[in-house]
């Protein structure tokens, strides 16, 4: 289990863009922090730094996990729950079929059926992603996320295309999964339903 | 009935072979698909 | 004028209508499937051919369903463009694969008659050739139907292309027959089916258009089915 | 299932449905060599002399027909970030992938190979020759194949540059491989099935590696 994940000094860059200078923040196990800024400001690519897909500027990301400190971005990378813009969701293939390739990726199989159940998708179960509304993608992608079964998750915009139902169950996923001594790292536009505490650094502001 | 066929067995058997497994593979798909169509139907109608 | 045909068109009366008519086509299909075979096998050797027209019996059939399944195809695509109906729609997309099938046993069959009798697989003749690409054709057809995923629009798009292919047979058949007798000289196609060839033929040749409707209706019905569950689980 | 198996078996899956793998590659493949003949003439003899070597640029063009999609689909739906966040390493996936492009593609094309060859009337030993240089010379296909899909993964036009990039890097493949059918239609021997079996094993073993970098570069781009 992971206790804490430390950013220190870090420098966001894409391309030769630096989009975020010298920041530093902490997060502890059963915390959720909610990332807010303008379009463009660079949350999407701060998350993508912290999952390790997109290497730091400068600075560092750490997990402490114990006594062991885990800063290599690709065995970082193995701790995350990515939520991303995309569904990543084949046409052809039915819900479960999805579901299932994704438990097998992640090395963990077995409990498909109840996680559609507690997205809501029960009754798609067999139905070709290609027939699917934005909605119900999005609650795919979530049972995706829980199927992981990953310390600390990585959100980007967790309630977009959500209804009202939707977005109040990604945020009882999101406090359960805090409950249960998890990490949560959200980019949104809304509330996470949470405690929050406001940090402000350049034009993107972090709220813990 | 005569079923000397030679010399030519070496090319009509294989050719009545293909025929009928092409078109048996047609027909056995098709009805496999519409049983498990009318299967998933009906446990679905169901609940 | 089509009033007739689309008041079965409509697809609960579809439904009812093939589920009653299946049971006994598909009986007629076995009857005939039986016949063809017996009187084909007691016919006598041809004094040319010897027992290889036993080949021409399932060949020819498949080379004529091939077309036929075709001009099929166009029929239900002109009627999916006109009148936008949905049953058209899966009349066309159902009877490529069907057609693609019997263009290739119409290959297939057609190369096992020609290495006993022209001693080779394969000429660049001007049937084989554009039996050939009218297989293609099948295939193009049936990859733009999976490729394009809103199925209204891929029934469109698609019945678009079975016209072009139906407006483009004839100039292809007509420029491999040109090419074909440019390079070559010699035109090879003995059909001369007489006698007592002719009766298994003709009842072969109704096994195959019997199986042809009962594949196509079944097919459809599945389709159709298909589209009731996706509805039923909640589809978008 | 391992999380490598997880990742082949769902490839190889998506090319039998998505009309992307298999059955186009095939299809462009028959389509080359009915092509040729029509445009050289029906001519049987020259036909055969020309066979093996029209067989083979027509089988590597239609290996790389569906190649440019071979990362580039799991980057636009943003699979390829799960994949990456996932056990399996880059380079694991990127085997999985050719390992998957191959069966769904290289291997089918190699089976359709003796079928084609009737059209350009080849010899016995000649198809036996062709058939065998397209099963061990295809995984060099995919294989630097995937590298060019690696690179060209984020680019829009990615499917004409792939060609443009890779086919140069292919030109011991055809050789060797042309040139055992062409070594069993003449009965002369250099060699060609010893260079193209260690070309073929060389490129399957380095290019998972050249590929994952490629992924990580793209990503992070």
């Amino acid at each position: 289990m992971i206790q804490s994940l430390t950013a220190e000094k870090l420098t966001v860059q894409r391309g030769s863009r630096r989009l975020v200078e010298n920041l530093s923040f902490t997060v502890k196990a059963g915390q959720a922090l909610s990332l807010e800024g303008a379009n463009g400001a660079g949350k999407t690519s701060l998350l993508r730094l912290i999952a390790g897909l997109l290497p730091a500027g400068a600075g560092s990301v750490t997990l402490h996990e114990g006594d062991t400190e885990i800063s290599e971005p690709e065995e970082r990378g193995k701790y995350v729950g990515w939520l991303g813009h995309h569904d990543a969701l084949k046409a052809s293939f039915t819900v479960s079929e999805q579901l299932a390739f994704f438990s097998k990726l992640y090395g963990r199989e077995g409990d498909e059926i109840a996680l559609l159940g507690q997205v809501g998708l029960s009754r798609q179960a067999e139905l070709p992603c290609r027939y699917l509304s934005a909605g119900q993608r999005r609650r795919l992608a979530l049972a995706r996320l829980l199927a992981s079964r990953r310390p600390l998750w990585l959100l980007d915009e967790p309630f977009a295309a959500l209804d009202t139902v939707g977005k109040a169950l990604v945020a009882r996923l999101i406090a359960l999964h805090c409950g249960e001594g998890g990490l949560v790292i959200a980019a949104t536009h809304e509330s996470l339903g949470l405690s929050n505490e406001t940090l402000r650094l350049g034009n993107a502001v972090l709220k813990l | 009935m005569n079923f000397d066929l030679s010399p030519y067995g070496a090319f009509i058997w294989p050719a009545y072979a293909v025929s009928a497994l092409l078109l048996g593979g047609l027909t056995l798909w098709a009805m496999a698909r519409w049983r498990a169509v009318k299967a998933k139907l009906a446990t679905l109608e169901k609940t | 004028m089509f009033d007739w045909l689309f008041r079965y068109a409509n697809p609960a009366r579809f439904m009812g209508l093939s589920g009653a008519l299946l049971p006994w086509l598909w009986s007629a299909a076995l009857l005939t499937l039986a016949t063809a075979l017996y009187l084909g096998f007691s016919a006598p050797p041809d004094y040319q051919q010897g027992r290889t027209v036993l080949i021409l019996f399932i060949h020819v059939p498949a080379a004529i369903m091939a077309t036929n399944v075709y001009a099929c195809m166009v029929v239900a695509s002109l009627f999916s463009l006109i009148n936008r109906h949905i049953l058209a729609d899966v009349a066309a997309r159902t009877a490529a694969p069907l057609g693609a099938i019997f263009t290739l046993l119409a290959l297939i069959t057609g190369s096992l008659w020609g290495k006993p009798m022209w001693g080779t697989w394969w000429v660049w003749d001007g049937r084989l050739t554009s039996t050939l690409v009218q297989f293609f054709l099948y295939l193009g057809y049936i990859a733009l139907w999976n490729a394009i995923e809103d199925e209204t629009r891929a029934a469109r798009i698609c019945a678009v292309l079975a016209l072009v292919g139906a407006v483009n047979i004839p100039i292809i058949k007509f420029s491999v027959d040109w090419w074909a007798t440019l390079h070559q000289g010699e035109s090879i196609m003995s059909g001369n089916l007489a006698g007592p060839f002719l009766v298994p033929f003709l009842v072969m040749m109704l096994f195959y258009m019997l199986l042809f409707v009962c594949l196509w209706l079944t097919r459809i019905r599945t389709l159709i089915l298909e589209r009731r569950l996706r509805s039923l689980m909640g589809a978008a | 299932m391992t999380p490598f198996l997880a990742l082949l078996t769902r490839d190889l899956r998506l090319s039998v449905r998505e009309g992307g793998g298999a059955v186009l590659a095939l299809g462009f493949f028959a389509l080359v060599a009915t092509l040729v003949p029509l445009g050289v003439g029906p001519d049987l003899n020259l036909l055969a002399k020309m066979g093996g070597g029209i067989l083979w640029v027509g089988a590597a063009l239609a290996a790389l027909l569906s190649l440019d999609r071979l990362f580039q689909a799991d980057y636009e739906d943003g699979s390829l970030d799960l994949i990456a966040l996932s056990p399996l390493s880059l380079e694991g996936a990127a085997f999985a992938k050719i390992a998957a492009h191959w069966l769904s593609t290289g291997l089918p094309l190699t089976l359709l190979s003796p079928i084609l060859s009737v059209f350009f009337g080849l010899s016995g030993s000649a198809v036996i020759a062709l058939t065998m240089s397209l099963a061990i010379g295809t995984p060099a296909v995919s294989a630097v194949g995937a590298i060019g899909a690696s690179l060209t993964l984020s680019l829009r036009r990615g499917g004409l540059i792939l060609p443009l990039i890779v086919l140069p890097l292919l030109v011991p493949a055809v050789m060797f491989g042309a040139g055992m059918v062409l070594e069993a239609q003449t009965g002369l021997t250099n060699g060609a099935v010893g260079f193209l079996a260690a070309f073929s094993l060389a490129a399957s073993l380095l290019s998972p590696f050249v590929a994952a970098q490629g992924v990580r570069l793209n990503l992070a781009g």
